[in-house]
């Protein structure tokens, strides 16, 4: 992608969530949308991680999770002003993932994930077993100030103005990520993850960049779990868990993680589709399990990648194919 | 006071090697990590329950393993065959969805409630073991786990066919070449392996509690196991199995405070120092 | 004497020979890689199959085993119509294979190695004990996994798990590759002996000096067909003949 | 008639580990509708009932209940775990709605988190650690263990009931905390053997029903009795069988209740159901009483109105008449022992004690509403 | 100051039980090509792993410019000049061939990488393929990335495991002189591990014999070449 085209999308892709957040009138899609969105930048992060390393995740809620409670201690105890607090508790979570990561990146595979995992639900239990401050099982609630940024909670928490700070947020991640991704560390980390020992024997220390990639998509879920802590007010352990990384994990193979903008797409149609099957109570979970297992045979890319065949198949007629390179 | 809660680790672990055999043979075939096994283990429970109410426990001991064989073949065949060039990542979250519709099967079927299997008559006597009262049952439980292992472990060993799995689960291609009809293998290693989780599912039935969401917690447990074990490897997956199940009932008896973080505290010790698990070299 | 005559294929007796590849065209994805190929090899046969890097020799092994897929053309092995190639078919239809970078099951000992290769389930004379004969080396190692052999050790125990299969036909990729000398020069000796036993063979190679001393027909391959043929004589104007159609 | 619609969201838990109760709880609410609506509706107002799926979590329950009180079901009711209540809670005022607790216990809900549009129609943890003070005063036996989920109820549970035995003279011999999550208790059950004490303090909701199953297994019951915090529910009965039979404990609802309203509920429920009500469908029920009561009290269906005119009301109830507390929004209403037994067929909570509304401890400080 | 450009002192390695490498000595001038040959099993690629760090020494040195450098990383070596290449092909499959190549390059310091990437892959015939995924390249072709890959980044040692197996006999020829060519061009020093006996007998100045982990014989390759124990262990009719 060139610059003049990614500053063409990024452009598109605002004048887009502006339009939605002036023509869904409902406050209830709105709602709906808010929190798709904000599943879809932490969507972002594992599906970064996966696509530039290779490595499944299976315990990013913890770092979704933690910044919610991050927010929620810092207010609390009046450290700093929220506008501080923000870039602090970012800060905190990538210092915190780049050194579980220099641990846990060595570990290949599917024992990554399940390291993640550990790692995710051990930060869930002790949570949930917490007492004072945190809430323990019961969660707590953040305690947003009355102004932030210089406007006023209520303005702010109108169902279109969250949206579009959420929308906006996403926007900037996916241009920074493809900004992050085009420099010589997006390079190193491809390398890495094709071939971890060649790439030592071409002159790469494989660990920090590893470390740095895990440390980049859980800056990106932290940004998601912060939008969500001022959407929701609150945070509890339940946030941590290890299904949370699993949907997500999900959102991001649905919407095709080889794009840098499937695991969005998967985040906002597992959202949507949710909540369409929310009159189906009974029964949303099995149609829900049909559904993934139908996405995911027919659309071996994803979504994503669904959709890339179904443009090029427009553009230039039936029978090209896609070239794999 | 120690051996006796060494034994009561002892029933925990033979169920997880019984429940995580199955994954990991599936695993090491498939490469899949089939969260349907979960599902599995719980049908396997519930119709183990359906029958050992009309009739006994010791047919649905053996209906429970034969009617998820035949799941599992059907899963071999109309599934994880079908899916066999695909991202073993994609390969994961079909299962996964699999498993949310058996679960919504099974709250359909039996219900959202929770049910119980009470034990067999013929085992429901206290044994005297090391001064303690135990269950008769648990003893069961045990000698099941024993069986399986060294069942599995002598068959992969000496049988042909265990010859060929070994083979197919290194290298499918390779082996196939030689005339190994990894189809075949296949079907019989799934099936073999949800048997597993059925057997596990039935064999749980009375001491924990059914429900539709009693998978998640064992299944992530078998993981566990499986991962620590090294992918794939079924010594190193028993040998984990007990481990496992040894840590949480010590654990929660001398140490209380940290007895839940235990198991992955144990995990994580044991990938960092040796990545590919207990008894793994390949990566 | 042999100027290359075009590639044969419709007018061969299909029943009687054990390979006959007829008008195929094979794919790597949509890559298409073989195209319009045709060879044959009779019951016992020495021919070697020659081209240079990248010409499609590999894609001829992997469409008979089913790797690459075969769009159009036919497949007959052991005489038989093979409508949909699988890997394990070949193996019971008579057709070995020593796969080009040897493909030593990891895990798995040198002897459980060669218990695999009789998995086809055909009887003859070939059992490990007379494969230990013909590499000593093996037997000494039977119980170590055969991946920590060298890679010499490893290409007698990828031969002799072919054997194992006591096929009609041994189709041999590149077997020497990564070989010393003196090994090369076994072998050479240990394939005619395979050969005498009745045994046929496909040998794809590089190394020429062992085409001359092993087969009695060559194939040349150019950008996925077969475009020459002739008897292999062994001696330099022989050498000189094939070489052209490696140098191209 | 011209009157508007009284629209309530139910939001419960119809996947995800609570949804065996779930399915009561929206089983009380939809009877109470139903009986409602066949009686002419509640002020002149038909009801009209919309569903969202909290699949358990908060995340999902904040979710749905956002959508169904932005779509104008603004009436909130349903919830059963605290997380999920407290989530909601915390955004009423942001999509202007009212919201019933009929199940979640946690006294957050009415102390610093406290909010003048909730009201609470169960008891609250702090209701049930008081009564615990007086029940102990009856209870048998000298010298007791404890075996308590490993997070703050539990242990809050744990050292409520050592306090009131020790005030008592007696002694709490084994304190055992159960990590969530725990499947085998042989640990713990062979720790309880060997103690040797006279009765077991049993405090655990998601591990119950295990707990139970292997105590019996093990013969530690029904040698040494149990007594049970929050243990003696139906669901947790159905599933263990004989093992319950005799067991005391707290609950929230039982049919026996002597009210007239609880008699009234309970054949109308048996009328359409063939059986009694369990103790979730009670509370759910109590609750949407509540709610329609305070509807025709504030003579509108806007949610701030309605919890508005709850606030300080006095409400009919499953329990009787009962005050809403001005202070917090909470019912002020009696605290319930039953006992495990064979009644009209079944194996059932009996209620054994009733202690008065008047042990309700006073409305926390926290609360600023 | 050593002429040396690498030692390697008593060198062992071992794998459990058996000594893949039991004591071996070798050097590697300025621009010298050394020839390592040996019967297969002999422990050559065992020694390039050694000198390169991939495995750890049970007992010896690796002296690199007259630096001990037998307790750092692969890294850390290669970025002092040693470069290899795999008999086992060890590519990125999921990147490009110019993007690896490119990538290579930098990582050594090259200023104009691209450029370096560009002439290295001209060398070695694969300049059209630039643009195709590595994964996608034939056997052959993926053996001379391999290559490329360590020849690039203007490295001053390199040791390559059987980088003609699987090339045509014209390409290997082709190579040779080639590597020839950069050693005394760029000052290079090549150790070579290849049973391709007109290719080593071509371009080495000295060759070393491996038996079972130890040197039989090391010298010129005349002398090499006319020694009966080489000729029974090794080199046959190539001889
Ligand atoms: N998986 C694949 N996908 C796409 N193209 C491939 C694939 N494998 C091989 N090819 C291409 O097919 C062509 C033929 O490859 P093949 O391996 O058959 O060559 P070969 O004649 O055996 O060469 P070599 O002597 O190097 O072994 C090559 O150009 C290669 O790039
Ligand atoms: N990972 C390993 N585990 C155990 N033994 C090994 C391992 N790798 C190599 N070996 C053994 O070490 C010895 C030396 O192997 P090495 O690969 O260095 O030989 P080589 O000289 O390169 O042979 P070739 O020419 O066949 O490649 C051999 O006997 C081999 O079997
Ligand atoms: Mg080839
Ligand atoms: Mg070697």
């Amino acid at each position: 992608m060139t610059l003049a085209r990614i500053g063409v999308l990024s452009l598109l892709a605002l004048a887009l969530g502006a339009g939605i957040a002036g023509l869904a009138g409902s406050g209830s899609l709105l709602g709906v949308l808010t929190q798709a969105v904000i599943y879809a930048i932490f969507a972002l992060g594992v599906g970064v991680l996966l696509r530039q390393s290779g490595l499944v995740s299976f315990g990013h809620a913890l770092f979704f999770g933690a910044a919610g409670y991050g927010m929620g201690v810092v207010l609390a105890l009046d450290w700093m002003p929220a506008e501080a607090a923000i870039p602090v508790v970012l800060l905190a979570i990538g210092v915190l993932a780049f050194l579980i990561g220099l641990v846990i990146v060595r570990v290949p595979g599917i024992a990554f994930g399940m390291l993640t995992l550990a790692i995710g639900q051990m930060a869930y239990l002790l949570a949930f077993r917490a007492r004072g401050l945190t809430g323990g099982a019961d969660g707590m609630g953040i305690h947003w100030p009355a102004t932030l940024f210089g406007y006023s909670q209520s303005a702010l928490l109108k169902p279109a103005t969250v949206f579009l700070i959420a929308w906006v947020s996403m926007v900037l991640t996916t241009v920074l990520l493809l900004f992050i991704l085009r420099t010589r560390f997006g390079a190193i980390t491809e390398a890495i993850r094709d071939n971890e020992e060649r790439a030592r024997f071409i002159g790469i220390g494989t660990t920090a960049p590893r470390a740095a990639v895990y440390a980049l998509s859980a800056v990106v879920a932290g940004i998601a779990g912060i939008l969500s802590s001022l959407n929701t007010g609150f945070v509890s352990p339940e946030n941590l868990h290890w299904s949370v990384s699993a949907i997500t994990l999900l959102m991001v193979i649905v919407g095709g993680f080889e794009k840098l903008a499937g695991p969005i797409i998967g985040a906002i149609v597992y959202v949507m589709f949710k909540d369409l099957l929310g009159g189906y109570a009974t029964h949303s979970m099995a149609l829900f399990g049909a559904a993934l297992i139908a996405v995911i045979v027919f659309s071996p890319h994803g979504i994503a990648g669904a959709l890339e065949r179904l443009y090029i198949r427009l553009r230039h007629g039936p029978g090209v194919r896609r070239e794999s390179v | 006071m120690l051996s006796i809660h060494l034994f009561n680790g002892l029933v925990y672990g033979a169920l997880l090697i019984v429940m995580s055999s199955g994954l990991a043979l599936i695993y090491g075939l498939r490469r899949v990590v089939n969260f349907a096994h979960g599902a599995l283990y719980m049908l396997g429970a519930y119709i183990g329950y359906s029958v050992a109410l009309r009739s006994n426990f010791w047919l649905a001991l053996l209906a429970a393993p034969a009617a998820m064989a035949v799941v599992g073949l059907l899963l071999d065949r109309y599934g994880l065959r079908l899916l066999q060039d695909r991202e073993p990542l994609t390969v994961m979250l079909v299962t996964f969805g699999l498993l949310l519709i058996l679960e919504d099967l099974v709250a359909f079927i039996w219900g959202k409630g929770n049910h119980s299997l009470f034990t067999p008559d013929l085992l429901d006597f206290p044994v005297h073991l090391l001064g303690h009262e135990v269950p008769a049952y648990r003893m069961g439980v045990i000698a099941v786990g024993a069986l399986v292992a060294v069942g599995l472990t002598l068959w992969l060993r000496l049988s042909k066919i265990g010859l060929y799995v070994r083979a197919a689960s290194t290298d499918p291609v390779t082996s196939a070449m030689q005339g190994v009809d990894t189809d075949l293998i296949s079907a019989v290693v799934v099936g073999l392996g949800s048997a597993l989780a059925g057997l596990a599912g039935v064999v749980a039935a009375p001491f924990l509690s059914l429900s539709p969401h009693m998978s998640s917690d064992v299944l992530i447990d078998s993981f566990v196991v499986v991962v620590i074990g090294g992918l794939g490897s079924l010594a190193g997956a028993f040998a984990a199995a007990l481990l496992l199940g040894m840590v949480q009932a010590i654990g929660a008896v001398y140490m209380p405070g940290v007895s839940v973080l235990l198991p992955f505290i144990f995990m994580i010790a044991i990938l960092i120092c040796k990545p590919s698990g207990l008894a793994g070299s390949r990566t | 004497m042999s100027a290359a005559r075009p590639p044969e294929g419709e007018g061969t007796p299909v029943r009687s020979a054990l390979l006959t590849l007829t008008g195929v065209d094979a794919f790597y994805g949509s890559a298409h890689i073989l195209h319009g190929l045709s060879l044959a090899v009779q019951p016992g046969e020495r021919v070697a199959l020659i081209g240079r890097n990248g010409v499609g020799k590999t894609t001829v092994v992997n469409t008979i085993l089913g790797l690459a897929r075969m769009k159009s053309g036919q497949l007959h092995l052991g005489g038989q119509p093979i409508a949909r190639p699988r890997p394990h078919i070949a193996a019971r239809h008579g057709t070995a294979v020593v796969p080009q970078g040897r493909r030593i099951v990891a895990n798995l000992t040198v002897e459980e190695n060669l218990r695999l290769g009789a998995a086809a389930g055909r009887k003859g004379h070939w059992n490990a004990p007379e494969i230990y004969k013909l590499f000593p080396i093996l037997k000494e190692r039977a119980r170590t996994p055969g991946t920590a052999l060298s890679g010499g050790q490893q290409q007698m125990l990828a031969l002799g798990r072919a054997l194992m299969a006591n096929p009609d036909l041994i189709l041999l990729d590149e077997p020497t590759q990564g070989l010393a000398p003196v090994i090369v020069d076994q072998l050479a000796d240990i394939f005619r002996r395979v050969a005498d036993q009745g045994t046929a063979l496909l040998l794809i190679e590089q190394n020429l000096g062992l085409v001359l001393r092993v087969a009695h027909r060559y194939l040349a391959m150019s950008k996925g067909s077969v475009v020459a043929q002739g008897a292999v004589v062994n001696s330099a104007e022989g050498l000189a003949d094939i070489e052209e159609h490696v140098m191209v | 008639q011209g009157k508007e619609p009284i629209r309530i969201g139910l939001v419960t838990s119809r996947s995800g580990g609570f949804s065996t109760m779930g399915a009561d709880v929206a089983r009380g609410i939809g009877f109470a509708v139903d009986e409602a609506n066949a009686k002419g509706g509640v002020d002149g107002r038909r009801i009209i009932l919309a569903e969202g799926d909290d699949e358990s979590t908060p995340d999902a329950g904040r979710r749905v209940a956002e959508k169904l009180a932005r779509d104008g079901h603004n009436l909130l009711i349903g919830p059963i775990t605290s997380s999920i209540s407290l989530a909601i809670s915390q955004n009423l005022a942001r999509w202007d709605a009212a919201f019933i607790g009929t199940i979640s216990k946690a006294d957050k809900l009415t102390t610093d988190a406290c909010n003048p549009r909730f009201v609470r129609t169960n008891h609250s943890d702090a209701m049930d650690l008081a009564m615990i003070g007086e029940w102990v005063k009856g209870i048998e036996g000298n010298d007791f263990a404890i075996l308590a989920a490993d997070y703050v109820w539990g242990q809050d549970s744990a050292k409520s009931f050592e306090a009131a035995v020790t005030a008592q003279g007696k002694k709490v011999s084994l304190k055992l905390f159960a990590p969530l999550g725990t499947k085998d208790y042989a640990p713990y059950i062979q720790q309880i053997k060997a103690a040797n004490v006279d009765a077991i303090w049993v405090a655990d909701v998601s591990g119950g029903i295990a707990f139970v199953k292997q105590a019996a297994d093990f013969n530690l019951i029904p040698k040494t009795p149990l007594i049970g915090h929050a243990l003696v529910s139906n669901f947790v009965i159905d599933a263990t069988g004989k093992a319950m039979a005799n067991v005391p404990g707290n609950v929230g609802f039982t049919p026996d209740i002597d009210t007239p309203q609880t008699k009234a509920f309970v054949s109308a429920f048996k009328a359409r159901h063939h059986r009694l009500p369990s103790d979730t469908e009670g509370q759910a029920y109590n609750g949407a009483m509540v709610l329609f009561q305070g509807v025709t009290l504030a003579k509108s269906v806007q949610p701030e109105a309605v919890t508005k005119a709850l606030r300080g009301a006095r409400v009919d109830t499953l329990y009787g008449k009962m005050t809403i507390r001005a202070a917090d929004n909470q019912l002020v209403m009696p605290n319930y022992v039953a006992r495990v037994k064979m009644a009209d067929g079944v194996l059932r909570p009996v209620i054994e004690h009733t202690y008065p509304a008047s042990l309700v401890p006073a409305a926390s400080p926290l609360c600023k509403m | 100051m050593t002429p040396y450009v690498l030692q390697a002192e008593d060198v062992a390695i071992h794998y459990g039980g058996t000594k893949a490498l039991d004591g071996v000595a070798l050097t590697l001038e300025k621009a010298q090509i050394r020839g390592l040959i040996g019967p297969n099993g002999a422990g050559k690629s065992t020694l390039i792993d050694a000198i390169t760090g991939r495995r750890r020494l049970a007992r010896g040195k690796v002296i690199l410019h007259g630096e001990d450098v037998s307790r750092l990383g692969t890294v850390e070596r290669r970025q002092r000049g040693l470069s290899r290449s795999f008999q086992r092909t060890s590519i990125f499959a999921g990147m490009t061939v110019l993007a690896q190549v490119e990538l290579a390059s930098h990582e050594m310091g090259v200023e104009n990488s691209a450029a370096d990437a560009r002439a290295v892959l001209e060398e070695l015939n694969l300049a059209s393929l630039g643009h195709r995924l590595a994964g996608n390249l034939g056997y052959g072709e993926q053996r001379r990335l391999d290559l490329a890959l360590a020849l690039v980044g203007r490295p001053k040692l390199l040791m390559l495991d059987e980088p003609m197996a699987g090339l045509s006999v014209k390409e290997s020829l082709d190579l040779a002189q080639h590597l020839k060519a950069l050693a005394s061009r760029r000052d290079i020093a090549v150790l070579l591990v290849e049973h391709d006996m007109d290719v080593v007998f071509g371009i080495c100045s000295v060759i070393t014999v491996f038996e079972l982990g130890r040197v039989i014989a090391d010298g010129a390759p005349a002398s090499v070449r006319a020694n009966r124990r080489v000729r029974e262990a090794y080199l046959g009719s190539a001889a």
